[in-house]
């Protein structure tokens, strides 16, 4: 095989299956983003520091802006649409509302995804935990304090209908 | 945000990897991608070619080795490592540091080989494994070849590893008593590093390699004693930068507390 | 960015300034020259692909020897535009005597502009005393090859020499010239 | 004397307001659904990349962008020379010299700040706009930078703005009270020659940007953007591009948080404009975090000089003299208004009565300053409480006792201000009380000691904040007498739709302050309804006719103008509710129907009622046989709220210049580790007073965020620049925003003293958080008293900061100097 300067890919989003011709220049979350317009997934840094892309890739929570395309070829990615189950919020969306953990809902997609990858792996977080795993997520609405309090509520399951 | 236009190759074996990095100009490893990507959407340096190793399953072994130290594989990431029980066993430092890296999204990503071949002057393993001895193995077109920590960092990103060739694994001496240490000032908890520096101590023998205070870890062996520590530290050969997070005045204050602190965790330990 | 520093050659005075003086063999110390051009003996461009570890810069840097008084002292101007970087350097060779041999000292202020040095300075600042060495170790070998014998090691107060070490994979040897940087 | 008449304050019914129901805002920011500008897309659009100068200062000798048109997939290019042609430069507020200033959407003949755009190239993909952006030849003559406000104002120094003349973008002197009486009156004067606030930004985690459309039939573009003061935008914009103001229609959703970063866009939307009418096709522009950072505002940078504070020995302080250098960075955009904006608070939280200030905004080659976060007021209230502690700790008083001292107390509000400010109520006094209690003030002593059993200084720092909200934008006459803004406005449209829907559209917009749920609480209770039966469309929208000159959300204001507007446009619309209830159910007058459950009743016969759905049906589609006094009743009503505002008096610089003004009084308590100058915020508490509170966990949101905001500039973030002029941190991997580790679990408390000027009582309180960093720097000097009481003179103190305090602590205090009577 020789180098290509593109490549087509088939990438599984939210159980459906793309297939599409992708520059090897070209970024994850800007195919996420422009090419499958599923634009929940956001950018708000330039070095991979603030975690506004953050997506689930074959069950590990990953920075989309810090992955080519190319190199999600045949790889399973959950955004933030799919959540929700037929009009009915994840537990962890709904605990976000009733705590007041989102203002401008920026940040709310990188910060969901986080939370998830946590909970799917730590069903009882203790604080810091939560804190460590929202570490690459920066917020500058809510300073945190909110969000540790819903992602804890969500673990405990007392989130309202 | 926006990469110039690169080659892209995903190799299915380290052989065809190696041949890939030989016969392409420019061409660099991607591993985790969490330096290099940054680097090429600044485009302040853009690699030509990019060999993709995320095929290469045997590189991401993490494994006991016969001697009771460890081995592991370039491709490991940080994840790997802090949910290892060999590394917990046989070198607990290994994912003691590793956990203080960057983020969880990271650390998913970000690999052992990836830290120690970009070899940023703040990145945290080049100085454990300068202060554990470890053994990088490198693969070229003629087979592989052993280089020691202390030959394997050249310079800000540039080590030992050639045009054409590829680090397949790194390997640790077992700690038969000895113990490590790791300590760092960062900026906010947990961030980028303003000085560390990893200590390896056996009987009252320290190796201590600084990091943040020259282009590579600056590696003192010492009496494990914390005057004797900070001394050797004061008198060292270091030009540490002045940037925004510090002068070098501070810088080389800090590399003698840290340096002593990581002593004195290893002590503890051993 | 200033560093500065000293060499020693076992050449005279002459033949270091001869180097010094030519545009063709300064032109060929840049790292990474891929190509280069003489306007005229005051003026020359090179193209250059700077290596940098993790890709290499590519740059076209303009050169103007601004003072020239052989063969004590010679000062040269360099302007560079790459990808989003602009470098403006002035360095200053001064060559005296020194039993057979000659002793250079040389300064080199470089300024780094644009998205290279978003980069930070803790990283920008050791690459710039990297690039400083490779020009130097290009000089050497240079009078070397006209005969000067081998460069007695480096000494100098000046970043570059100490703490790094001065090879690179490119210029990698068996036996790496110069002090290893860790005791 | 210009205080307002209080009227009465109509306490709102327990009703929806005052409690926290779930946001409406919610549901499609959780699922990703939220519309933010670089979501939308249209057919054939272009992307564009900005060109942007590598100096700091430089003449443009040549641009050649011939190489970049060639490439296959480029669109088109932009350059200064066209922009200098085809529109006027952006009006300016100041006087001479600062007036001559020409700003125009790309850099013309010259290059001022690092990062300023001087070319756009547009192309098909993202990338290939980047790489064509690359082809563009500009070459330039560099010129020497100069960096520093107060050097800037000295001869000699190199001058931005040829056409000015000078560096000075506006200067004068305020002068209130009698110092000099306050002299002869003191039985000390401390001097302290520098304090200096730093350079930062709120950063929003969503950096600026537009798509722009360009409709060639009716000459009319579309913006679908984020700025957050569409008003005042297309008053800049308009006259630039030579058009009517209806010829620019902004719209904006959602928006990624503002902190003020999104009020100066103009420049950046007048050359996508000039674009998207050159190409005729849309054309969509995404800043970059470092494009942000490096070419986007940035905080007010203000420099305190030769301070003389009089004061009395027991500690009462009788007035301030100061020299404050302002640096506008390379344009004045929004500033000089800076210039007096900080005089809404001129005496902080305190009773001082004699204030002399010299003022003066230099530009320099750096970004421009823009409203960020407590804009121009955070630096007042910063440089009132340093004055405080240090005053306190040279005079060996305790800095607690000393602001309850001279703090203004509840009974003496509404206080006129030296300056003719009006604090409308709070109790600065009692909020202290309570933020001690939440750090535990009286155990104090006890952690001191136990922090030096482990090597640690403990410090306690206080930090008050006053947040004005809704300016009186006649204080700009007070900079330019001719200018002709004054006063404030808000607009809010509620109508009854055919099926009786309330639908409520604003003039604010929104990024995050829960605009929409606030909004329906307020209506909900006024038209007998709920929450859910209120639909406020999100965002903002020119075309739907309900904004004015300053609409927008900015400056604490929505909580006072935007609900006021809502509650004018919702009276209205229940009136004609009543009105057109009472002649369908034939009671003897609309005072006789009340509004409940939806439903228009008459209060003898609640049987006989008409459901807002019949009125809707009626007025819309039903409408034969009304009588003629039904004639206004459209059941559509427009509001536009004008705050009670007088302008101030020129020669003095005498009047009222804010509403309304919230209170936030933090109290933090610090652990400093002696061997690095690392330290930590053991404990910390925020009290909150900002009126009568409509939804109290978006008002805690408020506080939590503002409070993260200075905690970060207070330690981590800061916008230095090196000699070259070229910016440090120009991304986030140098500039540190804390994240969910670095943050100190933050205890709250809060009191309600309403407003008497406005009728709800409320007070905007978003920009109350600057007291995080006045806590921080007085809890740092005060740990730090013990090993040679070093004076914090600046706003930023990162670790190697303190650390050289710590080293020396002399040096700090070389510029203090107390003289005793």
């Amino acid at each position: 095989m020789e180098p290509v300067t593109s490549k087509r890919i088939t990438v599984t989003v939210n159980g459906a299956s793309y297939e599409r011709d992708v520059d090897a220049r070209r970024l994850l979350v800007h195919v996420i983003r422009d090419d499958l317009d599923l634009t929940g997934t956001h950018i708000g840094c330039d070095t991979g520091n603030c975690g506004a892309c953050t997506v689930i890739v074959d069950g590990l929570a990953v920075k989309s802006c810090m992955m080519l395309a190319v190199q999600a070829d045949g790889v399973s990615i959950e955004t933030v649409e799919s959540l929700a189950s037929d009009d009915e919020l994840h537990p962890l969306q709904r605990a976000f509302s009733a705590h007041h953990a989102l203002q401008c809902g920026y940040c709310t997609p990188g910060m969901l995804m986080s939370a998830k990858h946590l909970l799917d792996n730590n069903s009882e977080p203790t604080e810091n935990e939560i804190r460590r795993a929202i570490q690459g997520n920066i917020c500058r609405c809510t300073g945190y304090v909110n969000i540790v309090e819903a992602i804890d509520a969500a673990a405990r399951g007392e989130v309202p209908a | 945000m926006l990469l110039s236009e690169v080659g892209y190759a995903r190799p299915a074996s380290v052989d065809e990897a190696v041949r890939l990095l030989a016969e392409n100009d420019g061409a660099r490893p991607l591993a985790g991608g969490q330096t290099i990507v940054n680097v090429m959407k600044a485009r302040a340096a853009a690699p030509d070619v990019l060999v993709d190793l995320g095929a290469l399953e045997d590189l991401r072994a993490i494994a006991k080795a016969a001697d009771g130290g460890l081995e592991l594989g370039a491709m490991a990431t940080y994840t790997q490592v802090i949910t290892s029980g060999d590394i917990k066993d046989a070198r607990p430092i290994l994912a003691e540091v590793a956990a203080q890296i960057a983020d969880v999204q990271v650390r998913n990503r970000g690999t052992v080989g990836g830290n120690i071949c970009s070899n940023d002057p703040t990145n945290h393993l080049p100085p454990v494994m300068a202060a554990a001895g470890a053994t990088m193995t490198i693969a070229g077109a003629d087979g592989e070849r052993e280089v020691s920590a202390e030959e394997f960092f050249l310079g800000v990103y540039m080590t030992a590893v050639g045009e054409g060739e590829l680090l397949t694994k790194v390997t640790l001496p077992a700690l038969n008593g000895a113990a490590d240490g790791f300590a760092a000032i960062t900026i906010g908890t947990d961030g980028t590093c303003i000085v560390n520096a990893a200590a390896t101590v056996s009987r009252d023998e320290a190796r201590v390699a600084l990091g943040c205070v020259s282009a590579t870890p600056v590696l003192l062996t010492v009496a494990a004693d914390e005057d004797a520590v900070r001394e050797a530290v004061a008198g060292a050969t270091i030009d540490p930068p002045s940037d925004v997070h510090g002068s070098a005045d501070y810088r080389r204050h800090l590399a003698a507390v840290v340096a002593a602190r990581a002593v004195a965790q290893a002590k503890e330990g051993s | 960015m200033k560093v500065e520093g000293t060499r020693r050659y076992e050449a005279s005075r002459e033949r270091v300034w001869d180097v010094l003086n030519d545009p063709a063999e300064m032109a060929g110390l840049m790292p990474g020259v891929e190509s280069f051009e003489i306007v005229d003996d005051t003026h020359w461009k090179a193209k250059v692909k700077v290596p940098l570890g993790l890709g290499s810069m590519k740059m076209s840097i303009d050169f103007e020897k601004t003072e020239s008084r052989p063969p004590e002292h010679a000062s040269l101007h360099a302007k560079g535009k790459g990808v989003g970087a602009i470098m403006s350097m002035e360095t200053q060779f001064d060559l005296g005597e020194d039993g057979g041999g000659t002793e250079m000292r040389w300064q080199a202020d470089v300024r780094i502009l644009g998205q290279v040095a978003s980069m930070g300075q803790r990283v920008v600042q050791p690459i710039v005393n990297q690039q400083v060495e490779q020009v130097l170790n290009a000089l050497d070998a240079r009078v070397a090859a006209k005969g000067g014998g081998t460069a007695a090691p480096p000494e100098g107060s000046s970043g570059a020499e100490e703490g790094i070490h001065p090879g690179s994979p490119e210029a990698y040897s068996d036996d790496p010239k110069g002090p290893t940087h860790s005791a | 004397m210009t205080t307002v008449a209080p009227d009465q304050v109509e306490a709102p019914q327990k009703g929806f307001a005052g409690t926290s129901i779930p946001r409406k805002e919610d549901k499609r920011l959780v699922q990703g659904e939220g519309v933010f500008f670089d979501d939308v897309k249209r057919h054939g659009m272009g992307y564009v990349h900005f060109v942007r100068s590598p100096y700091a200062h430089a003449g443009i000798v040549s641009i050649d962008v011939s190489a970049a048109e060639a490439v296959e997939g480029v669109y088109g290019t932009l350059i200064g020379e066209e922009v200098a042609a085809q529109t006027d430069p952006f009006f300016e507020m100041s006087t001479p010299p600062g007036s001559e200033i020409r700003d125009y959407a790309l850099a013309v003949g010259k290059v001022r700040f690092a990062g300023e755009p001087v070319a756009a190239v547009v192309a098909e993909t993202r990338e290939l706009a980047r790489d064509a952006a690359e082809l563009v030849e500009v070459e330039y003559e560099p010129l020497e930078p100069v960096l520093d406000a107060v050097a800037a104002a000295e001869p000699g120094a190199p001058i931005l703005h040829d056409e000015a003349g000078s560096n000075v973008v506006w200067s004068g002197k305020f002068e209130w009270g009698d110092f000099d009486e306050a002299l002869a009156e003191a039985d000390h004067v401390v001097k302290i020659d520098r304090l200096y606030f730093h350079r930062f930004s709120s950063t929003p985690l969503e950096c600026a940007g537009a798509l722009v459309e360009y409709d060639k039939g009716i000459a009319q573009w579309t913006l679908h953007c984020n700025h957050q003061m569409p008003g005042i935008g297309i008053v800049w914009m308009a006259p630039a591009l030579r058009v009517g103001t209806d010829k620019l229609r902004i719209v904006t959703q959602d928006i990624g948080g503002g902190f003020g970063n999104k009020i100066t866009l103009h420049p950046y939307f007048v050359a996508l404009c000039l674009l998207a009418r050159k190409l005729n096709r849309p054309v969509h522009w995404t800043e970059w975090r470092t494009d942000q950072h490096t070419a986007n505002t940035h905080g007010n940078e203000r420099t305190f000089l030769d301070v003389e504070v009089p004061v009395k020995a027991d500690g009462t302080m009788l007035g301030f003299k100061v020299r404050a250098f302002d640096d506008a960075g390379a344009f004045p955009r929004y500033e000089p208004l800076g210039c007096i904006i900080w005089a809404q608070v001129t005496p902080g939280c305190y009773r001082w009565r004699h204030v002399l200030v010299d003022f003066t905004q230099t530009c320099t080659n750096k970004s421009p300053t823009a409203p960020n976060r407590g804009y121009s007021r955070m630096q007042q209230l910063w440089f009132t409480e340093r004055v405080i502690d240090v005053v306190a700790h040279e005079l060996d008083l305790d800095p607690v006792e000393v602001r309850k001292r001279n703090y203004i107390k509840s009974e003496e509000m509404p206080y006129e201000t030296p300056n003719g400010c009006v604090y409308d109520s709070g109790d600065y006094a009692r909020c202290l009380d309570i933020a001690l209690d939440l750090i535990g003030y009286d155990k104090l002593e006890e952690r001191r000691k136990d922090a030096e059993s482990r090597g640690k200084l403990l410090g306690v720092g206080i930090g008050s904040t006053l947040d004005s909200g809704t300016n009186n934008f006649g204080q700009s006459q007070l900079l330019n007498p001719e200018l002709q803004f004054s006063g404030n406005n808000e607009v809010a449209t509620a109508r009854l739709d055919i099926f009786g829907e309330v639908v409520v559209t604003l003039g604010t917009t929104p990024q995050g302050q829960s605009h929409e749920t606030v909004t329906s609480q307020v209506v909900a209770d006024l038209l007998g309804i709920t929450p859910d039966d209120v639909h406020v469309r999100a965002g903002h929208d020119s075309y739907w006719n309900s904004h004015a000159g300053f609409s927008g959300t900015y400056a604490s204001q929505f909580a006072v103008t935007g609900l006021e507007a809502v509650k004018g446009a919702t009276l209205e619309l229940a009136s004609q509710i009543r009105r057109l209830a009472s002649v369908i159910l034939g009671a003897d007058g609309p005072d006789d129907i009340v509004l409940e459950e939806g439903m228009a009743k008459r209060k003898d016969m609640p049987e006989a009622a008409l459901p807002f759905m019949a009125c809707g049906a009626i007025i819309n589609v039903n409408n034969a046989g009304l009588p003629p006094e039904l004639d206004d009743v459209t059941l559509n009503c427009r509001y536009v709220y004008r705050p009670p505002f007088q302008v101030p008096d020129h020669e003095t610089k005498f009047g009222n210049l804010t509403l309304t003004y919230a209170t936030q009084i933090h109290a933090c308590v610090v652990e400093v580790d002696r061997e690095t100058g690392v330290y930590e915020i053991v404990d910390y508490a925020a009290v909150d007073d900002c009126g009568t509170r409509i939804h109290p966990q978006i008002v805690e949101g408020q506080v939590h965020g503002a409070t993260a905001h200075a905690l970060g500039a207070a330690t981590f973030e800061t916008f230095p620049y090196d000699e070259d002029g070229m910016l440090l941190t120009s991304n986030f991997y140098d500039y540190h925003v804390p994240h969910a580790l670095d943050m100190p679990p933050l205890k709250t408390g809060f009191i309600e003293s309403p407003s008497p000027f406005n009728s709800l009582g409320t007070k905007g309180m978003g920009e109350g958080g600057g007291a995080g960093i006045h806590c921080v720097c007085a809890a740092i000097q005060d740990a730090l008293r013990p090993v040679g009481n070093p004076v914090v003179t600046e706003s930023h103190n990162p670790y190697h900061r303190v650390w050289e305090l710590l080293q020396d602590p002399a040096a700090s205090r070389a510029g203090i100097e107390v003289t005793g009577r």
